[in-house]
């Protein structure tokens, strides 16, 4: 069940999303992270990070609440130890991207686009602007368009890149349009809405962070919404649909929407071996709908609907 | 599923996980059923594997929120979705020692397939184990039964002496000669344990509890700063780095905050 | 447990939301609508309004999406049979209004100011401007400010108005202070982030509308960040927070972020006696805080941060 | 809670509701437990009610997704959570007539108190049940002993006639001198069934189905386009004002749209 993101084809839609398969090591034990459409990283930047204080997870009705802080040891250990594990044993790997100004995705971008094993760039919107009081790229049409167009030129030619969109904007529309006109080859989403939870026994934010990202089942209507009105705009640029994604039902939803390639996040911390066995049950419902391909499911919610369809679903 | 005192005590038929099984493994139960809106594992430490029908785990544990209400309510033979032997067990000592033993609450249920391990390997056993009130002072008798000596504290002085574990400890040390301690339980009593231990120059393990969202090293929530062999701090994932830690490398009075020292503390770059 | 929403005093701080609680009649062999803190009307139209077609609802996790499309009479019929019904038994009425042009809000406002029975007025935002290709008022913070300060423009001075806000936007805060620059009194918030559903087996949107309006326990974590930082940003304007209310702790968590009132919506579909429910819960949850006045709890999980918080939370 | 055939039957306590009960209610029913995922209540016939523990409801269901599959999994005096008796219930003829029951698939479930409350009325009773094969026929031994007559139709004709209820009615209503069709079953057999009516030119009840977020009037999300008594078309919600109206007020056609003509119809106004 091959798909493409650009040009570059991978040999099935199952991905994982930015953040939740770690390295790629931890989540060995439970699945052959080669066989996977691809893994993505999570999101990589310039300097190491300590990320948020603890405590960083609350859950809540359906979903999670993060504040990580895009914890990592920086680029230069990433690619010193983390992308050649993967490089070795053949993965697939999207690599995730942020940075607080224009000039650092691009920096990150000339750092990466040559290192082995790199399968696109996905450049993660959410990350505060410095220049901007904090404002993060994903909510802003000109600067989302910017960071792209940056790191699309920073980027060798034939590398996709990918652009991470979130869902709490006014307008994903606008966002999608503006990055694709940066130069973008494809969209990835959504990303976390900003969502917030209070210990009720504390009586303080549950998150040390205050605020944190909400993912997991409950935030799927939301993904669906935008890869559905993205897909309308922007019937052309290929989609990776993410969010809530717990079972083959669900990534089917996200592919009808419009979405070539649906990646796994909360869940796998749920079920580690969510990644094969989603895509088993999305290629046992394709079969049972008379798909050869799963190109031709891409979006087919969108067709003009008949009257019948109501009656067909009656027993 | 049996009561014992304030716990339940809940045995699985899991061979794959008693086969792996060392002291101070944890696993993790999906709580809620189909159609849950509960999304998170929840982290438990065994308490005990014995090979009956191929090997089972036992896990002890209090009812809290949602997920251990759920458990609690399981019924003989009903499926449960478990996930381990997960993180680092304790260190076994190479030669045999006098080990101290101290739990506090529920943390008490993690040593006892310890102390099985080290009185293998001929250490001398001892237990402090505390608790708020007399019924929550867990494996009470078997710690009097198997260990050299087994000192009991309760807050309300329902049973033993009244206090913490950490108030008797410096006590049970002198009078022990403890050559080594292993601490399970919350923060505030690992904390206080390491710092007796400090004083007498003795090392400690101690196994930490942090919010985990996987329990498998992918999501990052779990992290606590720990001093590595480098000197430097780094936020260390509890689930595979831990849960157990030298006591002395954990930094405790930091937890909830980025150390200002920190590998990766804020200050130059600003991305979220 | 008294609350004032601006000048109005309200015996109890637990509201229905809008459009949850039919004319107030349908609940009443449920829950005494008069011991509310006050009942909240669907949108009122100027015109009826048929509404969207079926099917009108759709189950996702711990959410439930829905688009009724306003459906009711007018505000004539609402005028003649509805809101007496409400007034006679001396229920305390927010009449929520809906209008696709600012002229719109302003006729409804001044036909329902001096209407005997109406405790204040709830300006539904989220209604697509039809001056403005249809982009919801709620998106755009000069379209709100205009909208609320015509609404404000045309009531009685002592009739509240108050804004209702949408979370899925670029900035809660900017749309919430240019409300309050309008002239609203009061802040009303969530409405429905906008969502979507595909039926996988008819391979279609599971709305006949598309998309739909989200709510339920899914969205909570969205409704308390979006209390918590206009909260913030505007300490002083009275906030009935809703979205996902179930229980007196859910109530409190909104509390807590800075909502003096609060509303319960879809968890009277599936529990029609939740309103006294989650008022009896909240009053305990504070009497074991030992909070004399719900005022004290308001917004109270926004002061400074103690280190011993997190000890003091464990066994 | 029984099976029988393809469908499970469900006994439940409910003085309450059986008090009330007049055939064509229907209930709600909590499914999922506590912290389930699932928010909406499902909404089922009555089938019957008993004198039993106080009074007893029965509901008869097929196991479609998750709300129903949990209904089917429940134990014997498991609690379970029932709003009702809800909706408007069959009218009955003043005198005694002649009444033909129509039923396709769990909708026959509906009519057994029914033809029990029109028996007791002196009405004669005859029916047409249906399904897409003979363990989808809900109740045909009972309908035998009971009726007059019982017409079966199987899609598969692996019971009775080969076809659809609405294919044997012409038959039927001519046979039996029909004098009024009560009919509970999907959208298509309803509309089906009204059209055969008409045709005859005798009253016809049906009991439509549609999707139902609260059951009790409150949301709006289950209505059906229905001419009202000064001839203008509604959308009407089927849970408080039906799910029981006239079979030629209901717009059968124009389901899962808003007629242009209805009260309200998009044209003018344009809010959301
Ligand atoms: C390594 C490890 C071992 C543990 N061993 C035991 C044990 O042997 N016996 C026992 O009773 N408990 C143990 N705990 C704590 C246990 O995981 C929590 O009591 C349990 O998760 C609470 O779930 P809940 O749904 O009842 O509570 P809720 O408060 O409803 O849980 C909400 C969320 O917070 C998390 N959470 C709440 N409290 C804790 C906590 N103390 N530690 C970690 N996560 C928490 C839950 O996992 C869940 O994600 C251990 C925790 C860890 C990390
Ligand atoms: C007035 C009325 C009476 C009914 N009587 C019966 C009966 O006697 N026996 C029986 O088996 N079924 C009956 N149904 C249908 C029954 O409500 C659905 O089969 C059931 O809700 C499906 O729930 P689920 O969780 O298994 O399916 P899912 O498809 O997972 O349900 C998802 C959502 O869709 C709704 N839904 C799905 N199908 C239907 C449907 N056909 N009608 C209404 N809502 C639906 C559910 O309530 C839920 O909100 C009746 C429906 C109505 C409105
Ligand atoms: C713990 C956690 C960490 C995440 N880290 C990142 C990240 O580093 N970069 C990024 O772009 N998205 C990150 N995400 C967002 C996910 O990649 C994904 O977009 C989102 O969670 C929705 O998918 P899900 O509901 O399947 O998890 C993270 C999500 C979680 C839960
Ligand atoms: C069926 C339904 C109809 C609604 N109709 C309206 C409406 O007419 N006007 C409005 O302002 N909000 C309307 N809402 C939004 C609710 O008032 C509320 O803001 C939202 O649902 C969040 O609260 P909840 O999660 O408790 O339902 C409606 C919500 C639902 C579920
Ligand atoms: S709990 Fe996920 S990394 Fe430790
Ligand atoms: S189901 Fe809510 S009004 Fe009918």
């Amino acid at each position: 069940m091959r798909t493409y993101l650009a040009h570059v084809e991978l040999p099935n839609p199952i991905l994982t999303a930015s953040g939740c398969a770690g390295t790629g090591r931890e989540l060995a034990p439970f699945a052959d992270v080669t066989r996977l459409g691809a893994l993505t990283t999570r999101t990589i930047t310039m300097a190491p990070r300590a990320g948020r204080p603890t405590p960083r997870m609350a859950e809540t009705p359906s979903g999670l609440l993060n504040a990580v802080g895009l914890q990592g040891p920086g680029v230069d250990v990433f690619l010193a130890r983390e992308l050649p594990w993967l490089a070795e044993r053949g993965a697939r790997t999207v690599v995730s991207i942020g940075g607080g100004s224009v000039a650092e995705f691009s920096a990150l971008a000339r750092r990466l686009t040559d290192a082995p094993g790199v399968t696109a760039l996905e450049v993660n919107l959410s990350c505060p602007n410095v220049e901007d009081r904090g404002r993060v790229f994903a909510r802003d049409p000109s600067a989302a368009g910017e960071v792209v167009s940056a790191v699309r030129t920073a980027a060798r030619y034939d590398l996709p890149v990918i652009a991470k969109l979130q869902p709490d904007v006014a307008d994903v529309v606008a966002i999608a349009k503006a990055c694709v006109d940066g130069g973008a080859e494809a969209l990835s989403m959504i990303n976390n809405p900003v969502g917030m939870a209070i210990d009720v026994d504390r009586m303080r934010p549950a998150l040390a962070a205050g605020t944190g990202g909400l993912s997991g089942p409950a935030i799927r209507p939301l993904a669906v919404k935008c890869v559905w009105q993205v897909h309308a705009a922007l019937p052309g640029t290929p989609v990776i649909g993410m969010g809530g994604v717990t079972s083959g039902r669900d990534a089917l939803e996200l592919v009808l929407a419009g979405a070539c390639a649906v990646a796994v996040g909360t869940v796998l911390f749920h079920d580690p071996y969510a990644g094969h066995r989603v895509l088993r049950e999305l290629e046992e419902l394709l079969q049972e709908r008379g798909f050869d391909r799963l190109a031709d499911a891409v979006g087919l919610a969108h067709r003009p609907s008949h009257r019948t369809d109501r009656e067909e679903s009656l027993p | 599923m049996r009561r014992v005192d304030a716990y339940h005590a809940l045995t699985v038929v899991a061979p794959g996980i008693a086969d792996r099984f060392r002291p101070g493994h944890f696993v993790t139960v999906a709580v809620g059923g189909p159609r849950t809106s509960t999304l998170t594992r929840r982290a438990f430490a065994v308490h005990d594997v014995k090979p009956d029908y191929g090997g089972t785990v036992e896990l002890v544990f209090t009812v809290r929120g949602a997920g251990t209400a759920w458990l609690a309510d399981r019924r003989a033979r009903d499926p449960l979705d478990l996930i381990g032997p997960l993180g680092r067990p304790f260190p076994l000592p190479r030669d045999p020692a006098t080990c101290l033993l101290v739990g506090s609450e529920y943390g008490a249920a993690a040593l006892f397939a310890l102390a099985d391990a080290l009185q293998q390997r001929n250490c001398r056993v001892d237990f402090v184990l505390g608790a708020a009130s007399s019924d929550r002072v867990f494996g009470a008798l078997r710690a009097r039964r198997m260990a050299e000596t087994a000192t009991l504290t309760t807050r309300d002085g329902s049973l033993g002496v009244r206090g913490s574990v950490v108030d008797v400890l410096p006590g049970v040390i002198a009078d022990t000669h403890a050559d080594v301690v292993y601490a399970c339980g919350p923060m505030s009593t690992l904390s206080g344990v390491t710092a007796v231990c400090a004083e007498f120059d003795i090392p400690v393990q101690v196994s930490v509890e942090e919010l985990m969202a996987c329990g498998i090293g992918l999501c990052m929530t779990c992290t606590v700063p720990v001093i590595g062999d480098d000197g430097v701090t780094r936020m260390t994932r509890a689930c595979v780095d831990g849960p157990v830690f030298r006591g002395e490398r954990v930094r405790f009075d930091d937890v909830g905050t980025i150390p200002f020292d920190a590998h990766g503390a804020p200050g130059g770059d600003r991305a979220r």
